[in-house]
């Protein structure tokens, strides 16, 4: 089945994965930061195939650029970018992996025996700036305005717990001489 | 829509009167918008008055706001309402969290009358993004800070699945909006016996489970007993009641939708409820912190309300609306009261000892919100239950079994409450004030209880 | 190749399963790692194979819907991202650890 | 009027529990009384109405509001007062008068003075929505608050220190009680589309349900209901530990009104028993079995009021042998001379209790007949009629379950009249333990006993009468046809032609010779005989004081005591009687009964804690559990 498919789409969604598989696998933060960033990428020229220009530059900017940016500045911040994390037990990374396995499996399977399909009727020009905004703006604007809400509340969020207190300065400095 | 516009544009004003500026009046503020909120929403669904200006700003496909939206409006701002005003005096919070707490509500309002999964996504997300801080909120208590983390995490990875469904939900019917999934040819070929679609019975899990999450139903709902343990007790309560019921109505109207292939998911959904019921109720028994024996209880809760999602065909929401009002108003007097007699720190029951003796007005609503939690007649828990398991009756009897049975293990744990306010002596000498309000909401609870008809013939 | 070829190419279930194993190896990630930035990053990488799921099915139907909320998945996951990291780097100050499995305070 | 009578405990309850802390004692006291005494009055009033008036239907109806109304579901807050209803009525304010006159002295001590008064009205009120309600959604009600009332008075006195254990105790089981009955509750809904008692015993008459499996289903539930509240196998033990609470608490509740709740349900729910012969026979069986075995156990106590504890359990259990040999009049007529002479010995134990300072052991006792001349007198009275002493009104109303017992089983009666043979030996043990033989207590002097005032004599004499005539509400036919069966007919009232409500399958006397009559008296009254003798000689002429519990362990001592006895029949009839008591004691009823409990309980406890280790604080563990559910979810529903 997989030899039928086009060449760009068999590459991509190879790297996808591997690139996925690296973000979870790699002992070091930094490398899964980048490897993320590198699948982001990869998603992004899914979209482009898919025909949605708009989505795979927001994509880019939104995740690549803002989002993992964030993670690695919190990296630094934190200064986590070494090896830190201890190794789990086997028995551990088995258990995890039968679960995801199987929720995978049983996806896949239940798919295989319906073998379904999604009715095909592509539009030329919907992933385009021009189409989606006009839906936007029109369809969806109270979402749209009541995202203001969602980025207000996270902005309040992040501050108050972001913003220092006495108390929790001198708890630390407390564990710190203990310690 | 009204009021989600009084709360958010109240929550501003607050925010704009100083980020943390620490007053009991700002609280008093907050509690009178979400009042006039309540107020205004009940009015207009009772036809007083009208906002049709800005309701038809929103089209039909994304929201709706009919009479059971408003009511239900009108029920978490009153919850919330009643919330900040008992809890203004033991610890003021700033104006930050005063308006994450209102901005979690508008989330809250957006759940309840979506009609477009992009609505309820963002709903459930404009509701729990406020509360993940809002857990945390106790910045120097390492409890508070786990707490916040733990519902964090585990929240956006239930959302990751939810998200999951809702795609497999769109590709399965080929809308997002609800009155549309529902006559889409594979939708109604289902409806005539032929299978159903992998992608929407996968879908529906998906987003039931995402859902189940937030009301906290086994075996979904390891988050809950930490996260209220840890969180402070506002935001407990406000996570027990407010999230609890308009995820109910989130899920109903969800459910509803697919009310015409029921049978894809009442039985999975009955052996969960029943699992829920049992689960949160032996847990609650062998537990010595107050909180988290609350939180067991709400996951018990969770249970009986699933009945109510196995009877969604739309014509019942009231009750939900009943059922929610009635453990809202039991849970704000049993956690407001916990709160006053415990502040210092002590978790367990032994917080509550001799309070029949310190002040007999707390004691006697403490006991009258307990009984209206365990559902011992006269008492509006009672009259919720029974309404909720005479109805679920014809759906499911085996199911009403099990809920039945889980209230009579319900008693073991909330006998605790007695015993240690009622037969114990004082251990500590912590104030309850405020007695008027708890006097006003035990007095509601047993009118609800006593003429719960002619209550609900008013109001609704 | 031509854009629109890939419509008549590949079938729709081939992005189900592209997607779905992607999805499972973000779930397997935030089960298996410890540190709670990975976890973030695999919760994010779980969004991700939703949002190529919902651009495939748009796509394929020529509905702009699953385009909007692809949109609107992204908006969250950035609100979300910067709550998180707020609150992972408010623990990190109390407990100088990012290690989930240390967080055992709360339970019974 | 009904509202009135209904509603005045309640304003009592009010008046007492919100300004009870300003009124002086005495107020609160007679005014918690006078509550009662007014719903009496108008009971007595509206109750000879509805005798003598033929223009009256056969029930005055009263609704008060629409409690719900959704669709076709429809229930009602309304009261009806049918003859049953009256009858209990009278039971319950009549003698709850005297108990709460009783009260002011027996209590003028306590500092909750107030309290208790509100209490005890609270739960009047209660029990007259049980009894008065008109569906069994308001016997719910009544059910589930003289429940909550029960709990508060046994906890009146919380300084003793098992009581939290006692209460909670009481209050679970009587919620496993409360869960059958809510399902019989939801299934006669289901099944009749009503909860109303008209409506549902209509359809019932009509035939409306095919299956008596449903009947079946029902009458059970009901009844596992009526085995909580009426203690009974296996859900009694909580009625002996709840004599924690004070004395007249005792009497009002665990003896003369709320254990009866459970009987009222049956005879109420005739109609649907009567479908059912199955659901009657296991009726018939476990009253059997509670009744001989509880008064096992009674053979072996020594506290007064577990005497008459027990002793209450085995009554309730000779009730439901007649509520399962289909004699409602029988069992209704067991239960008012039950309250006459049940309450009167708890009130009698109240007044020994008060005279002796609060001490309860019978081993403490003795003599005190010359110190307590009243209290000795009406407590021979009520001794008397619970052993059936003939012509008092416990020998009426046993005899009749003991006669409709024989002609539904023969077994049946020998065990019943052995079960009653019991009971004139626990009871005449206790009672010459106490009142005769030597005074033996160490801790007040003899000179410190006093007889108690007034207040509380005078309820005394007022029950010792009616424990002497009560049995005029249902004399047998062989004392003349114009003055017996009156409760026979008050209970089977035909409604002048019109539908009967109360018993909708009229009951027949059982068909038996005149002369096996005459020897079933006989062997009742024989039995009664050597009861009496056997324990006056053993406790009075040879003034045998009962073992402390330790030396009673081990057959042997029992078997050794033979040579104690002279009448050889006696004894052996005797010592293996208190040989099976302590078996039954031991054994049964602590490791059977009380295993079955605890291990419910324990089993529970086991599950909570284990369901405390999956929650082991751990996120990661959360995480693997919650995507194994997914996984099972979605297993379950692809495939």
């Amino acid at each position: 089945m997989l030899q039928n498919l086009p060449i760009p789409f068999l590459v991509l969604s190879f790297l996808t994965i591997l690139s996925a598989l690296y973000v979870v696998t790699s002992k070091n933060p930094v490398h899964s930061v980048l490897a993320l960033i590198f699948t982001f990428f990869t998603i992004s020229a899914h979209y482009v195939l898919l025909n949605a220009q708009f989505l795979a530059v927001v994509n880019l900017i939104v995740y690549a650029g803002a989002i993992m940016v964030l993670f690695l500045f919190v990296l630094m911040l934190l200064n986590l970018s070494k090896e830190s994390e201890p190794v789990k037990s086997n028995w551990w990374g088995i258990a995890a992996a039968i679960s995801a396995g199987s929720l995978l499996l049983i996806i896949t399977a239940a798919f295989q025996v319906s073998g379904e399909a999604v009715a095909k009727n592509p539009v030329e020009g919907i992933g385009l700036v021009k189409a989606l905004g006009k839906v936007l703006f029109t369809r969806f604007v109270v979402p749209f305005e009541l995202t203001g809400i969602l980025f207000l509340a996270a902005m309040v969020g992040a501050v108050l717990l972001g913003k220092r207190e006495k108390a929790v300065d001198a708890l630390i400095s407390k564990e710190e001489s203990n310690g | 829509m009204i009021a989600l516009f009084v709360t958010f544009f109240s929550a501003a004003v607050l925010l704009f009167l100083g980020l943390n500026k620490r007053e009991s009046s700002y609280s008093l503020f907050a509690a009178l918008a979400l009042f006039v909120s309540a107020g205004l929403s009940w009015a207009c669904s009772a036809n007083l008055v009208s906002f049709h200006g800005l309701e038809s700003w929103v089209p039909a496909n994304m929201m709706q706001f009919g009479k059971e939206q408003h009511l239900f409006a009108a029920l978490l701002a009153f919850i919330v309402g009643f919330i900040l005003l008992m809890f203004r005096k033991n610890e003021v919070i700033g104006n930050d969290q005063l308006g994450l707490m209102m901005f979690s509500l508008c989330g809250a309002y957006m759940m309840v009358s979506y009609q477009h999964l992009v609505m309820l996504f963002l709903g459930i997300e404009v509701l729990s993004i406020p509360l993940f801080v809002l857990a945390g909120a106790n910045k120097s208590n390492l409890a508070s800070n786990e707490a916040s983390l733990k519902y964090f995490l585990m929240g956006a990875f239930s959302t990751g699945i939810f998200l999951l469904g809702t795609a497999f939900i769109y590709g399965g019917t080929g809308s997002l909006e609800l009155e549309m999934m529902g006559i889409k040819p594979s939708f109604m070929h289902a409806m005539q016996g032929m299978p159903l679609p992998v992608l929407i019975n996968a879908g529906i899990v998906l987003m039931s489970v995402g859902l189940l999450f937030k009301v906290a139903a086994a075996p979904f709902h390891f988050w809950a007993p930490d996260v209220y343990e840890g969180s402070p007790n506002r935001t407990t309560l406000y996570m027990a009641t407010v999230v609890k019921i308009a995820a109910f109505v989130a899920f109903y109207r969800f459910l509803s939708t697919f009310g015409g292939i029921a049978d894809a998911w009442k039985g999975w959904m009955s052996v969960l409820g029943a699992i829920t019921i049992l689960w949160g109720n032996l847990a609650a028994l062998n537990q010595a912190s107050v909180k988290r024996t609350l939180a067991f209880s709400s996951i018990a809760h969770a249970g009986y309300l699933v009945m109510f999602l196995l009877m969604a065909d739309g014509t019942n929401t009231w009750i939900l609306w009943f059922y929610g009002l009635a453990y809202a108003m039991a849970s704000l007097l049993v956690f407001s009261i916990a709160n006053q007699v415990s502040f210092q720190g002590e978790r367990g029951f032994a917080a509550f000892d001799g309070l029949s003796k310190k002040s007999p007005v707390a004691a006697i609503a403490l006991a009258v919100g307990v009984l209206s939690m365990a559902g011992i007649p006269v008492s509006a828990g009672f009259n919720a239950k029974f309404y909720l398991f005479s109805f679920a009756w014809q759906h499911m009897p085996w199911l009403v079994g099990v809920g039945l049975l889980g209230s009579a293990i319900s008693v073991g744990y909330y006998f605790k409450f007695f015993k240690h306010a009622f037969m114990n002596q004082p251990s500590n000498d912590n104030p309850v004030v405020d007695r008027g309000w708890l006097m006003l909401l035990g007095g509601l609870i047993l009118l609800l209880g006593a003429l719960p008809w002619a209550v609900l013939n008013v109001i609704y | 190749m031509s854009i629109l070829s890939v419509f008549n190419q590949v079938e729709i279930s081939h992005y189900i399963y592209l997607s779905t194993v992607l999805f499972s190896i973000g779930l397997f990630g935030v089960l298996f790692r410890r540190n709670a930035i990975i976890l973030l990053m695999c919760i994010e990488l779980m969004l991700n194979a939703v949002n190529l799921l919902f651009t495939a099915f748009s796509s394929y139907m020529g509905d702009a819907d699953g385009q909007i909320f692809v949109f609107f998945i992204m908006v969250v996951a950035a609100a979300e991202a910067a709550v998180g990291l707020a609150i992972l780097v408010l623990v990190y100050r109390n407990t100088r650890k990012t290690d989930v499995s240390f967080l055992d305070q709360l339970k019974g | 009027m009904l509202t009135l009578m209904i509603f005045l405990p309640l304003l009592g309850f009010l008046v007492n529990g919100i300004f009870g802390k300003f009124l002086p004692k005495a107020i609160s006291g007679w005014l918690g009384t006078a509550a009662v005494l007014g719903s009496f009055v108008i009971a007595l009033m509206s109750f000879m109405d509805l005798t003598g008036d033929t223009t009256i239907p056969e029930r005055i109806y009263t609704k008060l509001f629409t409690f719900l109304h959704v669709g076709n579901f429809h229930v009602d807050f309304a009261f009806q007062f049918d003859r049953l209803s009256a009858v209990m009525t009278l039971i319950i304010t009549g003698i709850g008068t005297l108990i709460h006159l009783y009260s002011i002295a027996y209590m003028h001590e306590d500092e909750g003075f107030y309290k208790f008064f509100a209490y005890l009205n609270l739960f009047i009120f209660n029990m007259l929505v049980l009894v008065l309600g008109s569906n069994y959604l308001m016997l719910f009600f009544g059910w589930e608050g003289v429940g909550l009332c029960s709990y508060l008075l046994i906890g009146f006195w919380y300084k003793n220190a098992d009581y939290g254990k006692a209460a909670r105790k009481a209050f679970v089981m009587n919620r496993i009680g409360d869960l059958g009955l809510l399902l019989g509750l939801f299934l006669i809904y289901d099944t009749y589309g009503s909860f109303e008692y008209q409506e549902v015993f209509r359809s019932v008459f009509a035939g409306s349900v095919e299956s008596n499996a449903v009947n079946t289903a029902i009458a059970l539930l009901l009844f596992i209901g009526a085995m909580g509240k009426s203690a009974q196998i296996p859900l009694y033990t909580w009625l002996p530990d709840a004599m924690a609470g004070p004395t007249p608490v005792s009497a009002l509740i665990h003896a003369a009104t709320m254990v009866t709740a459970g009987i009222y349900l049956v005879i109420r729910s005739e109609a649907i028993y009567a479908l059912s012969p199955l659901a009657r026979e296991v009726v018939m069986w476990i009253g059997l079995a509670t009744s001989l075995m509880a008064a096992l156990i009674g053979l072996k106590q020594n506290d007064i009021k577990k005497v008459l504890a027990y002793s209450t359990v085995s009554q309730l259990g000779l009730m439901f042998i007649a509520l399962g040999c289909g004699a409602y009049t029988a069992a209704l007529f067991h239960v008012i001379t039950h309250a006459f002479f049940k309450a009167l010995l708890f009130l009698g134990s109240g007044s020994v209790i008060h005279g002796m300072h609060h001490e309860q052991d019978i081993r403490h006792m003795g003599g005190l007949r010359k110190k307590m001349p009243i209290t000795y007198l009406t407590f021979l009275i009520g001794t008397l009629a619970i052993t059936g002493f003939p012509f008092l009104s416990g020998f009426f109303s046993k005899d009749e379950i003991l006669v409709s017992a024989f002609a539904h089983n023969k077994l049946v009666f020998g065990l019943a009249l052995i079960g009653a043979g019991i009971t004139g030996f626990y009871m005449f043990r206790m009672f010459f333990v106490t009142f005769h033989g030597t005074y033996r207590n160490t801790h007040h002097s003899f000179d410190k006993v006093h007889e108690s005032p007034w207040l509380m004599t005078l309820p005394l004499l007022v029950l010792a009468v009616l424990s002497v005539i009560g049995g005029v509400v249902n004399l047998p036919h062989y004392l003349g046809e114009g003055i017996s069966g009156i409760l026979h007919h008050t209970l089977n009232y035909d409604g002048g032609g019109k539908f009967s409500p109360i018993l909708i399958y009229p009951e027949h006397a059982p068909e038996i010779e005149h002369t096996t009559e005459w020897l079933l008296l006989g062997m009742a009254v024989s039995v009664f005989v050597i009861a009496f003798l056997h324990t006056r000689n053993k406790y009075v002429v040879q003034g045998a004081v009962p073992e402390a519990d330790s030396a009673q362990t081990g057959m042997g001592k029992v078997l050794a005591n033979k040579f104690y006895v002279d009448e050889a029949y006696d004894t052996a009839f005797v010592s293996s009687l208190e040989a099976a008591g302590e078996v039954v004691g031991n054994y049964v009823d602590d490791k059977a009964v009380k295993g079955l409990v605890d291990g419910v309980g324990s089993g529970s406890n086991g599950i909570s804690r284990l369901l405390s280790k999956i929650q082991n604080g751990n996120i990661e563990y959360y995480l693997v559990y919650m995507v194994i559910g997914v996984a099972l979810l979605l297993a379950f529903n692809l495939f």
